[in-house]
């Protein structure tokens, strides 16, 4: 194993990171599929079952319990079915996977996050402050940015809370101590959701001109990711980095925000009525979005404190001509010309 | 030479992840975990039991 | 101890909607929220049958395994009741129940629900028995007074059997072996695993 | 996703309201529920802004004394026992009734749901009249003068027969009896109740049959039942309990047949179904006994001594081959035939019927072709046979036996002088008094002499508005109607809606009294001259009900009456005072604080109602009865042990002679295998004792015990000498019996020496089949007026129009002359749905009920809503054949057959697509509203009883 990494011949590097990247595919999808092979099994096996009935009844009920509609003089919501099964497939994937694995994820991007700041410390401007700075963002873009921000990190808490609260918050504050923390996390999230994708459609109009990607971020990604990994490289970036771009707008606020607001606003019951299914998707969906988008912001935060120099930029408005020339050479270019 | 090492780790914890309990049974039947409700130290007892019994002979009677 | 369970004969049930306004007249639930309802299959041609639903009280109660704040507890003899104390009217549970059982009174613009509420088997809640703060929370509790739910009680034409499962399935099998054909415990495969 | 229902808010858009006048705590409890009641129904605040849910005041309350009232179901004639649980005289819980000998504890959604009626949410508050379009509060004293103060100015001017009195089957036996006696003093015979539009038919037709016009067995006697036929009856939605006994029949192997158009709720839980087309029971019941006899089916023993006038039948049935019998009913060979040996080969089997078979212009032929059925198959007379022919209201039965009718007195006496001599003798006034209260014109000839309004038939509900707006040259009285009571009557539930407006508007004076408002408050357009008194339910007064199977049940008061109502019988005394003949009114009847005393009215009729045995059933021993629901056995009635031993619960009638003679009732009508002394009977000699030249009375059957050991005529003084047993008589039986029948004898005596030798009073003969007093004395089939087979009009034409029949004109063959069913394809019919019942004014105002049925609605088959390009869900018109449009929901299912459509009948509110809620008096509007399916519904009426004919008639249909 040893003498296998020692083997530092740009082939044996390249073969490495192959197998690396391969098993962390296969891994990953292992994650996902597996608990899958379960439902599969007894899907099937029920299946098997009730073909060996020969009862004609059971034909009948077998339908009942696929959910068959039919008629009732209650009205309400889907009062005409009179089993669902979706419920249990929903309770297995979130209280299974969902529940199971997003803390997983969690822990693992902190725990990374710790460990690059163990390794790699924060990140210091080269050189001496020569005290000139440059505004990166103005007053409105600064609103903007905390407006969302905060936003973001309420529905952060109380999201979590009411996914995670009944195993971590309970044991702390008891049924009833959570149950108000819960009653008024509910709240604020319903009601601060339909704010914070305001907050988010704003980032984006202000913020879309920056972050058309461009060569220059193809290139930064391959110099060891902007050089987050590799010390002392810093290679070109306009106003937003590739990494900014990439994770924080367009996967981030684009695509995660669309998909949690819009699954949020079903929750809410803001898109028509939805049947019970639709619900439990979009309920598993707004989950994993949330915490991924959760995971990708821990790396946003991490890197604007860590990055000495960072946070007055969205504090004041202005960093040191070194930082910019430093981190954005390209924007600083731009900016001084301009 | 990091980043190896923290892959590997990613991998391991992220392997950890995959454990998935076969029963998702989160709440346990029978174990009360909320509020005080009288009625279940009521239904303990047999005299109530049978309270139970005889009125259901009396719903489904077959008079 | 008895295990507390709902059957429906569909043999028997008509359809006459006994069992939910019992319920509405027993516990005064208002307007719009019904704890039990009963659904008609092939409605109108031949196959037509109806059956008469409310909380199952199932052994594994999904909706107790999805609530976010674990308002749900299941008594002894295995009746799931829960705690409108805690609960924050999130709809978890109507998405998790295969039965459609729970039921909210209140909406507003954003989502937000009021107090679950839904069949009690009535049995009430954690509240004082037969007080009446249960009363306004949970209707009345016939459990304690030795009483069993009354939708069943009052069933027309006794299709609907509540109590002790093993008395249930007596009274079912004897009408099953009378009509001479397989029983059909309608829905407890789901509820009770059995 | 919105979890939450349709807001009653949004089903009802009043809320009530109240004046502000000065309340007592009790009133205070009252309302505060009903406030609460009203805020109870969602809100949109979000839960922490929620205030605490309140239990509303009608809950039942901790630690407070709670007192448990037994009362009877006010909803249909099943007469569930009901177990009120009352605090402070608030009605706080119901229980079920597990020893209730009918019902075992069981109620269906109605019955399930009378507690609401200790809310009274949407009642009638206090009296208040229309004036200038808008609705005013006033006082009792108020509103009896200035309604009184009209009639009598009527009186003068028209004559008494220019008022009719619209009584109820919601009414107790003693309210329904008081309110006989108070229109017959007031001088008219116009006066007429649910009956006539919902059984009359049968009454008339199987009374005419075999001697009494009820259901023969019981709902718990069906138990014994092998086979089980119903026709033209929906009981699952109609009369749900009394499938807890058909079941239990069936899960022992009783074949359940269900003959009907539409494929019901008990259609779907039958054995055998057999869809017929509307307007053809003779044809389908003649097709089966067309293969009882080709198969030698029939009870030849039975028809030999107990049946005259069958080979008359057998000539008529003769022609019902197959495929007459399909080409008329629809119904193929193996269909019919398989009914009728299902019928056959399980006997004992009984035959249910109801509306689908009553409501015809030939529904006197449909009850007795089916009577014929169960003659020729020997059922009668036998548990687990017989006719049980299920009754609609609570106390239909009872206010039929009252004869709240516009052709007879109490205990169908009829009409003729002695009947009103026989019952003057009973009230204790004078014949001439009673005489000269009615009009003393001439307006009818009989048998070419005339005849005085006294003894002639009065207006049929179903045409009083006939009586209203028809020529007064047509009309056999002085003037036409000039008020109406409607006193507890829904008017949606008769035909011809828009020429009922008509005849609304046309009135000087309405008067509704009811617990709710009705149609009758809103469907017309008057301004002025309505007014509306609050009437107490039954639930708020106590009396006797006689349940479908002949069974007395007493109920107790439960709670006090809410709001400003009163009992009928006080308001009947109120008026009674204020017309003047209150004296006579409760001459033997006490009177506290203007209310009648019940149990003195249930005596009085005890005294009077010989004919069909309302006499043994006195206050005392109906209460006894109640007390002790529990020693009665649901299999046969009989109380096993305990005070009341040995008799039959409810004492069904005939319960002969004196409460004094313990007579235990009759559970099962013309049962030979008892003696009479303990519920046996024969066929009654009611219709002479030959015929041309032939015997009518039974031959070589009789009760158990009977002493003649044959058939004998009714027993009189005479008949009594004859077979010396006058002697049996004590003297003072002897003087009153002199002169006398069983009919007329006061003492009771001549029943009490008749029984004692085995005999029943009514003598003993053979059921006819054939009745030659009826315009058809053969049951034959006739087409509807209104038919949608044309082509069969020439072979089965419909009768000639009539000149005088009920005092009206009738006309048949002038509507059925003309083709209306290319215009109006779709054959029309109705029917019931279990949440509501009758007009439903008070079941759609009961929330709990109002919820479930929130629209009114049109069933039609796919076909045919293909046709018109209609989707399940859409609003459509539905035109009657008369032009009267309704704006209903599709509902489209295969449960109607293609070509017809059928239309739930409780709705109310609408009229031809246009909502009228604010007509109602503020608060008492129902929560929901619809078009009632008789606007639609056409002219056409039975010719004997004048029953309408609402189950088939013509429509067309368009989307809306």
């Amino acid at each position: 194993m040893c003498g296998f990494i020692k083997d530092k011949t740009p082939k044996a590097v390249a073969r490495r990171k192959r197998i690396v990247l391969t098993s962390f595919a296969i891994l990953l999808a292992s994650v996902v599929l597996l608990p899958l092979g379960g439902y599969l099994y007894s899907g099937l096996s029920a299946q098997a079952a009730a073909e060996e009935q020969t009862n004609p009844r059971a034909n009948y009920w077998r339908a009942v319990r696929q959910g068959n509609t039919g008629y009732t003089a209650v009205m309400g919501q889907e009062t005409n079915t009179l089993i669902q099964n979706g419920g249990q497939n929903w309770r297995q994937w979130r209280n299974g996977p969902v529940a199971n694995i997003s803390p997983w994820f969690l822990a693992l991007v902190l725990l990374s996050l710790g460990l690059l700041f163990l390794l790699r410390g924060t990140m210091k401007i080269e050189g001496t402050l020569s005290g000139r700075t440059v505004t990166r963002y103005n007053v409105a873009e600064r609103v903007i940015h905390w407006y969302v921000a905060i936003l973001f990190i309420i529905l952060t808490i109380t999201g979590l809370s009411l996914l995670f609260g009944r195993a971590v918050l309970i044991p702390i504050l008891g049924y009833s101590g959570f149950s108000d923390w819960a009653n008024f996390s509910i709240l604020l999230h319903n009601y601060l959701g339909p704010f914070f994708t305001v907050g988010v459609v704003l980032a984006v109009i202000a913020w879309i001109k920056d972050n058309i990607p461009t060569a220059t971020d193809w290139q930064w990604f391959k110099e060891g990711v902007g050089g987050i990994l590799a010390k002392g490289k810093h290679p070109h970036a306009e106003r937003f980095n590739a990494g900014e771009k990439v994770f924080v707008f367009w996967l981030g606020l684009i695509v995660l925000g669309a998909i949690v607001s819009i699954t949020g606003f079903m929750l809410i019951g803001w898109i028509g009525e939805q049947m019970r299914a639709t619900m439990q998707l979009v309920n598993v969906i707004h989950a994993v979005a949330s915490i991924v988008w959760i995971g990708i912001i821990c790396g946003h935060i991490y890197l604007g404190l860590a990055t000495e120099g960072a946070l007055q930029g969205m504090t004041r408005g202005q960093v040191s001509e070194e930082w910019a020339k430093q981190h954005h050479d390209l924007w600083y270019k731009q900016a001084k010309k301009g | 030479m990091y980043a190896r090492a923290i892959i590997t780790l990613a991998a391991a914890v992220m392997l950890t992840a995959c454990y998935e309990s076969t029963d998702v049974t989160v709440h346990k039947p029978g174990v009360y975990k909320g509020a005080r409700d009288p009625l279940l130290a009521k239904q303990r007892a047999p005299e109530q039991q049978q309270t139970l019994r005889e009125r259901f002979a009396l719903v489904q009677p077959d008079r | 101890m008895a295990r507390m369970k709902f059957l429906c004969d569909a043999e028997r049930c008509i359809e006459c909607n006994a069992c939910v306004t019992a319920c509405k007249n027993e516990h005064e639930v208002p307007w719009g929220v019904n704890r039990r309802r009963v659904v008609v299959l092939n409605d109108g041609v031949p196959g037509e049958k109806s059956i008469s639903v409310a909380c199952m009280h199932c052994t594994d109660a999904p909706c107790a395994a999805v609530c976010p704040v674990d308002c749900f507890y299941t008594t002894d003899d295995g009746i799931v009741l829960h705690d409108k104390d805690l609960c924050i009217g999130c709809g978890y549970c109507f998405y998790a129940c295969p039965f459609g059982a729970p039921q909210y009174p209140q909406q507003s613009a954003f989502g937000v629900r009021g107090k679950m509420d839904k069949c009690t088997f009535c049995a009430g809640g954690p509240t004082a028995d037969n007080s009446d703060a249960e009363y306004a929370k949970y209707g009345r509790n016939r459990i304690a007074e030795g009483k069993l739910p009354l939708c069943a009680e009052m069933c027309s034409t006794k299709a609907l059997l509540a109590g002790d499962g093993d008395l249930v399935a007596d009274i079912y099998r004897q009408r099953v072996i009378r009509r001479g054909g397989r029983p059909q415990t309608w829905g407890w495969e789901t509820a009770y695993q059995s | 996703m919105k979890l939450i229902r349709k807001k009653a808010a949004e089903v009802s858009s009043s809320r009530s309201r109240f004046a502000g006048e000065a309340i007592d705590r009790r009133t205070f409890l009252r309302r505060s529920g009903l406030a609460l009641g009203g805020a109870a129904v969602a809100t949109t605040l979000p839960p922490l802004m929620m205030r605490k849910a309140q239990a509303s005041m009608t809950a039942p309350k901790a630690g407070v004394d709670t007192k448990l009232v037994k009362s009877v179901c006010t909803h249909c004639a099943v007469g569930c026992g009901v177990y009120a649980e009352v605090q402070n005289g608030v009605w706080t819980g119901q229980e079920p009734a597990f020893d209730h000998p009918f019902s075992l504890g069981a109620h269906c959604a109605k019955g399930a749901s009378v507690r609401e009626h200790g809310h009274g949410e949407r009642r009638l508050k206090y009296p208040t009249k229309l004036v200038g379009g808008k609705w005013q509060k006033v006082s009792w004293d108020e509103a009896i003068n200035e309604i009184g103060d009209k009639m009598l100015e009527i009186r003068k001017t028209s004559g008494p027969d220019s008022v009719y009195w619209l009584g109820s089957a919601k009414f107790s036996n003693e309210q329904s009896y008081l309110f006989r006696k108070f229109y017959a003093m007031w001088g008219s015979n116009n006066g007429d109740h649910q009956a006539r539009i919902c059984h009359s038919t049968t009454v008339a037709g199987v009374a005419n049959t075999w001697g009494y016009g009820a259901m023969t067995n019981s709902m718990n006697d069906m138990r014994h039942s092998k086979a089980i036929m119903i026709v033209g009856g929906n009981p699952t939605e109609a009369h749900p309990v009394s499938m807890q006994h058909m079941f239990y029949a069936k899960e022992r192997g009783a074949k359940l047949i269900v003959v009907e158009p539409r494929f019901t709720r008990t259609a779907a839980h039958a054995d055998h179904y057999v869809r017929i087309r509307p307007g053809t029971d003779v044809a389908i019941t003649w097709g089966m006994l067309w293969h009882i006899f080709e198969n030698g089916w029939e009870d030849k023993e039975f028809i030999n001594q107990r049946v005259w006038g069958m080979d008359q039948i057998r000539e008529e049935v003769a022609k019902w081959t197959p495929a007459e019998v399909e080409k008329v009913t629809g119904a193929d060979e193996a269909t019919v035939k398989e009914a009728a040996r299902l019928m056959a080969e399980n006997r004992p089997s009984t035959h249910v019927w109801c509306m689908g078979g009553t409501q015809h212009t030939i529904g006197n032929n449909n009850t007795r072709s089916y009577c014929v059925l169960q003659l020729a198959l020997g059922n009668m007379g036998t548990s687990g046979g017989g006719t049980n022919i299920f009754r609609g209201h609570d106390n239909v039965q009872g206010a039929t036996d009252m004869c709240v009718l516009s052709h007879s007195l109490p205990g169908y006496y009829g009409l003729s002088a002695g009947a009103w001599k026989h019952w003057s003798r009973v009230w204790d006034v004078d014949y001439d008094w009673v005489q000269s209260r009615f009009d003393q014109g001439s307006y009818e000839k009989s048998k070419g002499k005339p005849v005085k309004p006294m003894n002639t038939k009065g207006f049929p509900v179903s045409r009083w508005i006939d009586g209203v707006l028809e020529d007064k040259a047509n009309i056999a009285q002085k003037d036409n109607l000039r008020a109406m009571v409607f006193w507890g009557h829904a008017p949606n539930s008769q035909t011809r809606g828009l020429e009922m407006k008509k005849a609304m508007e046309k009135l000087d004076l309405l008067v509704i009294i009811d617990p709710y408002p009705t149609a009758s408050a809103v469907m017309h357009d008057r301004s002025d001259g309505v007014y509306l008194l609050p009437a107490a339910t039954q639930f708020e007064t106590y009396g006797s009900v006689t349940a479908s199977n002949r069974n007395l049940q007493w109920r107790d008061k439960v709670i006090e009456p809410l709001f400003e109502s009163l009992p009928d019988q006080t308001i009947m005394y109120k008026f009674a005072k204020k017309l003047g003949f209150a004296e006579q009114f409760t001459k033997h009847i006490k009177v506290n604080d203007d209310e009648p005393l019940i149990e003195d009215a249930t005596r009085e009729f005890n005294r009077g109602m010989w004919t069909i045995g309302y006499t043994g059933q006195s206050p005392e021993r109906l209460k006894a009865h109640q007390k002790n629901w529990h020693t009665f056995n649901p299999n046969t009635l009989q109380a096993e042990g305990g005070p009341v031993d040995g008799e039959y619960y409810g004492l069904p009638w005939p319960c002969w002679g004196t409460p004094e003679m313990k007579h235990p009732g009759t559970p099962i009508l013309y049962d030979t295998s008892k003696p009479v002394a303990k519920g046996g009977l024969n066929f009654r000699a009611r219709f002479g004792v030959e015929r041309n030249g032939e015997s009518l009375l039974a031959d070589g059957s009789y009760p158990v015990g009977n002493e003649i050991g044959d058939g004998h005529p009714e027993f009189s003084d005479k008949l009594l000498k004859e077979l010396g047993w006058w002697d049996d008589l004590s003297a003072d039986e002897q003087a009153a019996a002199e002169g006398r029948n069983w009919k007329t004898d006061l003492s009771g005596g001549i029943q009490r020496v008749a029984i004692k030798h085995g005999c029943a009073p009514f003598g003993n003969a053979r059921a006819r089949a054939v009745v030659w007093t009826f315009p058809d004395p053969v049951p034959i089939h006739r087409e509807p007026l209104y038919t949608s087979r044309y082509d069969l009009v020439a072979k089965y034409p419909t009768y000639e129009d009539r000149k005088s029949h009920y005092r009206l004109p009738v006309r048949y063959a002038s509507i059925q002359a003309k083709d209306y069913s290319k215009e109006y394809p779709l054959i029309l019919t109705s029917g019931r749905l279990v949440e509501y019942e009758g007009g439903g004014d008070e079941s759609r105002s009961n929330p709990w009920l109002a919820e479930l049925q929130q629209e009114m609605f049109a069933e039609i088959n796919p076909a045919d809503a293909n046709d018109h390009g209609i989707k399940d869900g859409q609003q459509i018109w539905v035109e009657g054949a008369e032009g009267a449009r309704l704006k209903v929901m599709a509902l489209v299912t295969r449960r109607v057959a293609k070509g017809v459509v059928w239309l739930p009948f409780h709705f109310a509110g609408h009229l031809q697509g246009e909502d009228r809620r604010a007509k109602y008096p503020s608060g008492a509007d129902p929560f929901v509203l619809g078009e009632a399916a008789n606007t639609a519904l056409t002219y056409g009426y039975d010719s004997v009883t004048q029953m309408q004919e609402s189950k088939c008639s013509l429509c067309k249909i368009e989307r809306a």
